[in-house]
């Protein structure tokens, strides 16, 4: 009997819940004080969550999922990547997507029904919101050997929760990217939680990350609810990319706060007792406690700029609702980029007969 | 629950338990089937009454609810699989044409597939997207498959029974908008409804309207906006899309001359298309005008706010009736 | 290569080899598509020629394949892949109705698809199981694909070109068992054919034989048997199921009042229904006879020991176009 | 940065390729004579394949998978199964059919286009042939769910290639079979090649069989041209399973000595020294070697075997070849328990036209 491979997977945490340092601050953070942008997005963030969970209970938004106590893990991606580099979120990854230039109403027309969310104006090469779980993943493996086949030194990001990482896509995605060595940075968001499924039912695996070991991926888990980890880990596996040394699979050990969506009553499942303590970890806590005892933070601050994310978002906020419902034949206009003689046929019926509804209800 | 009148979906409900009861081999399996009951509640209080063991949550994926499905209801048992939402079941089209769809052909008859999935079907309900789709069709040209979709509570609860006591794979798919939307009477009884015949609505002598899944709605409101206008429309709810009872189909269309085809999903290719085949095949001599279809348009039924405006309606099943009737 | 006669496949590898040279944005993948040239050697010499980074081998799961050519198609490559047979392409049912006919519908144009999937198809070449599988109507209802089906070494050339440069995803049937069928010139230009048109084979009278692929070759054989027998035939060959071209359907039928429609997939909701309905809509009045479908059975294709006897055949159009004859 | 997770794969064997023993006997052979019937059986598959082949060259088979190379891993996973075990093939794993009951001549029927051959008279509940790669081993993973849901003590054994575990049925198998924690034996044949492409391009892991931890199930790499190493490998493994500890990935090493089937040239794609080198590790030298030495085999023994080997395999071939073709309705028969009414037209509109053209030919 001999030894034919050997793996170890380390856990990253560089900031305890407690907010001190678990050790040196690593590489990806030289200054503390460059986290304070970070966390104001982080609690920009926050606001904005909030606030569109309440427009949903109005009945002014479509089912929403909310990301609250994931907003490190968010953020941190978001802040990890380049304007180049390209971006496939899940469904609640708003942090991350914020710093990549996706506006707030892009994120509340996409709830409310209205395919143009999904038309960032920046960025442009970034996936949209697409429901299939863990397709994402697969597809920016795509983009990966897109970026690999042209020379670009461009990373694909994808996203999927404990959940996801089931799915035979993420899979895919991690036998690709070890296969073509891909510039590919897979990101599990163990929430704990899959709507009502736990992280246990999902796999027999002791950590998600071990799968990137399926495919000769670089693994590593990391404390989700701490932003330095989160950055470090990120600029290991996004350096890794740009090196051409392949692909990584990272852990990112948060919890889901709120219901899986607006949909959902998480009191049907899962005990208070959990969630209480989930709370005792959340991300903020700790950071504003690290820049506070530097000094780079304070409680005014925090309300000033409260204050003035609100205002943001309520404009966002306003944005959406007052953009008008998309024509009729908005349904069949982004359907081809040459229409069949068919397809534009319907569309003129479908245009007559809006405009007789119209006229009869006038 | 049964001496009180029930929703479409707790009529599923009501005869998934029953068949649970009386039938040790059935299985329930799916995301969030569990303990949730379900991201629609079909399976609400069947964890509680039959344990883990016989309602399995499933890790997050398609491809492992299907082969686990088939490689169950190989081994002697009966499982009963869900696809969450329509748009979700397309991974595992690959199992159900592949192998549940050719168990017994495959091997002469040694090992079979008595399986059921269920797919909630079908938009209207506000919902994001691929939670919207009726991809029917998808499943209607492949052989060793049944198709079947309910549009009433009763009809749920005898179909449902039925496709579980099937010997052979159904595709069970479930018109999610009117799932709640009216309640009657469905006896606990135990009795299924055969999986090979059209069910005649409303008769009548004018038109023939043919339809399935939650279109019958709109369908008999059509029919009865026509009565208004003295026009008499037989409507048939089609229930089992395959094999399908062409025969009650001809019958209607060779009394009344006329044939208005409803679904919701894309017209090209759309299951209608094979009726309205069969029409120009056995009843061309029948007919006294073109056949009509009122379908979704070709294209993806868009998101929530446009997506009233793609669905077949009264107004379109009406006036394509009146068409149909302006010749003679 | 140009100037001498050559066989459908060798259409196909003159094709590929053309846009690979004049775009560099195109890439093609699949299984064994590299150094080995496909396992019907449609790629043969391309990886020689244009290396390992335009010709891809991928790992072996139809899943990957087509979520990588979705990735690279919607980042600005215009990846050709492949599956390696039909049996195998619906594991990639999903990325295509999910994500590669939706890209440009969700992002409202900004990211787009352009890609081929590349399937050889149909049975009749004593293959193992799932070798031989019309499956064409997976993908006809679904929107935003287009689906096309050469039939012969011109068409097949024009046609992939046209596939590789639309700017949508394109579904791309090969009829396997006349890869090799015979040979004729196609001369190396460049040239693409229109996807949206039907093309008349055979100019007739009497009655219009209506068909696609594989089957090309019986309904032709058909056509000049009847011929022989005086009934003069038109024979189309549809060529782009989607989007259909009716109009040339619609025109024949109004001459000649009779209408076959032949092909090898499954009878029920194969996609000769679509064809017969639009004929039972747009043509009721011209219809001197019924609709006749030729089609495979309501089956599996057998293996090979039966397989001929599930595919249509001369006879059997022959056969039919006699009933059809026999109305007047 | 702390350690979340640490594995090892060990790598077996116990016969090296020059005939003596790595080691002490594993627990699996507690005799050296019990080997013997088991190398009569390989000696048998090859007898089989080689006539199997010969047949397909004359055209009187169709396209033919040959396992020339295979023997040791089939033949020793074929005898570490009980009846009331489930296999589930994929499609060259003659040697642990045979041992099940399959007959040569179902074999035969199967390539030779003839469903029959998959309906064995024993054993009754393995899975067929069927050709999708690697689906075999999520309905195995279905199979043994069943079995640990009805409380039975049976184990479910599925095969699948190297390139088949590139496959996400492969890895929803593992998966699955983690998460339940299933009496599951996922058997990874690594013979180098998936027809043209090399193991080294399906993925970057260093081993196949660290996928099993993906799924956090037992892993192990075996030398497959050893049959004890083979019969070790899998005793460990169905033992765990019967014994309600999960599944396991065995990854065998050996290689494809042939042509990928007889449809396929593989000097297209490969060189010859790479295949002769291969032989000199063939699972035949080593064991004969061994039993040889151990005096339990002899030169006259195996002239006398194979000489009997192929007048068992040229009754099957005749069986084969004297089988009249099914009648037209058996396109129809076995499609539904309850035959519709269309299917039911279209069946007696079959036999009317084959009886019509039968007659037209006479
Ligand atoms: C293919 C597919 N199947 C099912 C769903 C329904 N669904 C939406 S979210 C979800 C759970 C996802 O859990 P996880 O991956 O852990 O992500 P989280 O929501 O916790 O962030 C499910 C089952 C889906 N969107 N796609
Ligand atoms: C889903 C699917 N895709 C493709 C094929 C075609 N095919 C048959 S065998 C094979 C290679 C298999 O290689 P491997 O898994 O290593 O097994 P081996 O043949 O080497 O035993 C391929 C691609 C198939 N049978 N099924
Ligand atoms: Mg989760
Ligand atoms: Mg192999």
């Amino acid at each position: 009997m001999s030894l034919a491979a050997e793996f170890k997977i380390e856990y990253l945490q560089c900031l305890k819940p407690d907010g001190t340092l678990a050790g040196p601050l690593p590489p990806a953070v030289d200054d503390p004080a460059k986290l304070v942008p970070l966390f104001k997005r982080m609690l920009f963030v926050r606001t904005f969550d909030t606030k569109a969970i309440a427009l949903q209970r109005t009945g002014k938004l479509g089912t929403y999922a909310a990301c609250l106590g994931h907003e490190a893990t968010h953020v941190g991606i978001g802040a990890s990547m380049t304007p180049d580099d390209v971006f496939a979120p899940s469904y609640r990854e708003y942090g991350a997507q914020f710093m990549r230039g996706v506006k707030p109403r892009d994120v509340l027309m996409y709830w409310g029904g209205d395919e143009r969310g999904n038309d960032f104006e920046v960025p442009r090469n970034d996936y949209p919101w697409c429901v299939p779980i863990s397709t994402q993943c697969l597809m920016a493996a795509g983009a990966a050997l897109s970026f690999k086949l042209r020379n670009q030194k461009r990373v694909a990001v994808a996203c999927c929760g404990d959940g996801g990482s089931s799915k035979t896509d993420f899979y895919a995605a991690v036998n690709s990217g070890g296969a073509y060595q891909l510039p590919l940075v897979l990101c599990v968001i163990n929430n704990g939680w899959a709507i009502s499924v736990p992280r246990k039912a999902q796999t027999g695996a002791e950590t998600l990350a071990q799968k990137g070991l399926a495919g000769g991926l670089h693994c590593l888990q990391v404390d989700g609810n701490d932003l330095i980890a989160v950055l470090e880990a990120m600029r290991r596996a996004t350096e890794r990319a740009r090196k051409g040394e392949g692909g990584s699979v990272i852990e990112f050990m948060t919890y889901r706060l709120h219901d899986h969506t607006t949909a959902d009553d998480a009191r049907r499942y899962r005990g208070e007792e959990e969630v209480k303590d989930a709370w005792t970890r959340e991300p903020f806590l700790r950071l504003r406690k690290y820049l506070t005892d530097l000094k780079l933070w304070d409680e005014e601050q925090e309300k000033a700029w409260i204050d003035e994310c609100g205002k943001v978002v309520d404009t966002e906020i306003n944005a959406y609702l007052e953009t008008p419902v998309q024509p009729v034949e908005a349904m069949f206009d982004y359907l081809y980029g040459d229409m069949p003689a068919d397809v534009l046929a319907q569309r003129e019926e479908a245009i007559a007969l809006d405009k007789a509804a119209k006229e009869a209800r006038a | 629950m049964s001496d009180q009148p029930i929703a479409l979906i707790e009529a599923i409900t009501q005869a998934l338990a029953y068949e649970l009861r009386n039938d040790d081999s059935v299985v329930v399996l799916g995301e969030d089937v569990g303990v949730n009951g379900g991201v629609f509640r079909a399976t609400a209080g069947l964890s509680a009454t039959f344990g883990p063991e016989r309602i399995l949550d499933t890790p997050l994926d398609e491809t492992t609810i299907a082969g686990l499905t088939v490689g169950m209801a190989s081994q002697g048992m009966k499982p009963v699989a869900e696809a969450q939402f329509d748009g979700f079941m397309y991974p595992m089209v690959d199992f159900i044409v592949c192998h549940a769809a050719r168990m017994r052909y495959r091997t002469r008859g040694r090992l079979t597939c008595p399986m059921v999935l269920r797919v909630p079907w079908g938009g209207g309900i506000r919902a994001p997207e691929h939670h919207s789709e009726a991809n029917e069709s998808i499943f209607t040209n492949v052989p060793g498959l049944r198709v079947v979709m309910p549009s009433s509570p009763a009809r749920a609860y005898g179909l449902l029974l039925a496709a579980i006591r099937d010997p052979d794979p159904v595709i069970y798919m479930e018109p999610k908008r009117i799932y709640r939307q009216y309640k009657e009477l469905v006896p606990d009884d135990g009795e299924a409804l055969p999986l090979d015949v059209c069910f005649v609505l409303r008769d009548g002598s004018d038109i023939t309207l043919v339809t399935w899944g939650a279109q019958v709605k709109e369908t008999l409101e059509a029919a009865e906006k026509l009565a208004s206008e003295g026009i008499s429309a037989e409507v048939i709810d089609v229930a089992t899309l395959k094999p399908l009872d062409f025969d009650t189909i001809a019958e209607s269309v060779a009394k009344t001359g006329r044939c208005v085809i409803v679904h919701e999903a894309a017209k090209t290719a759309g299951f209608g298309a094979e009726i309205a085949a069969r029409v120009a095949e056995e009843c061309l001599f029948d007919l006294l005008a073109p056949v009509e279809r009122v379908t979704g348009y070709d294209t993806h039924i868009p998101l929530f706010r446009l997506e009233m405006k793609y669905l077949p309606s009264v107004d379109k099943i009406v006036a394509a009736s009146k068409r149909a009737m302006a010749h003679s």
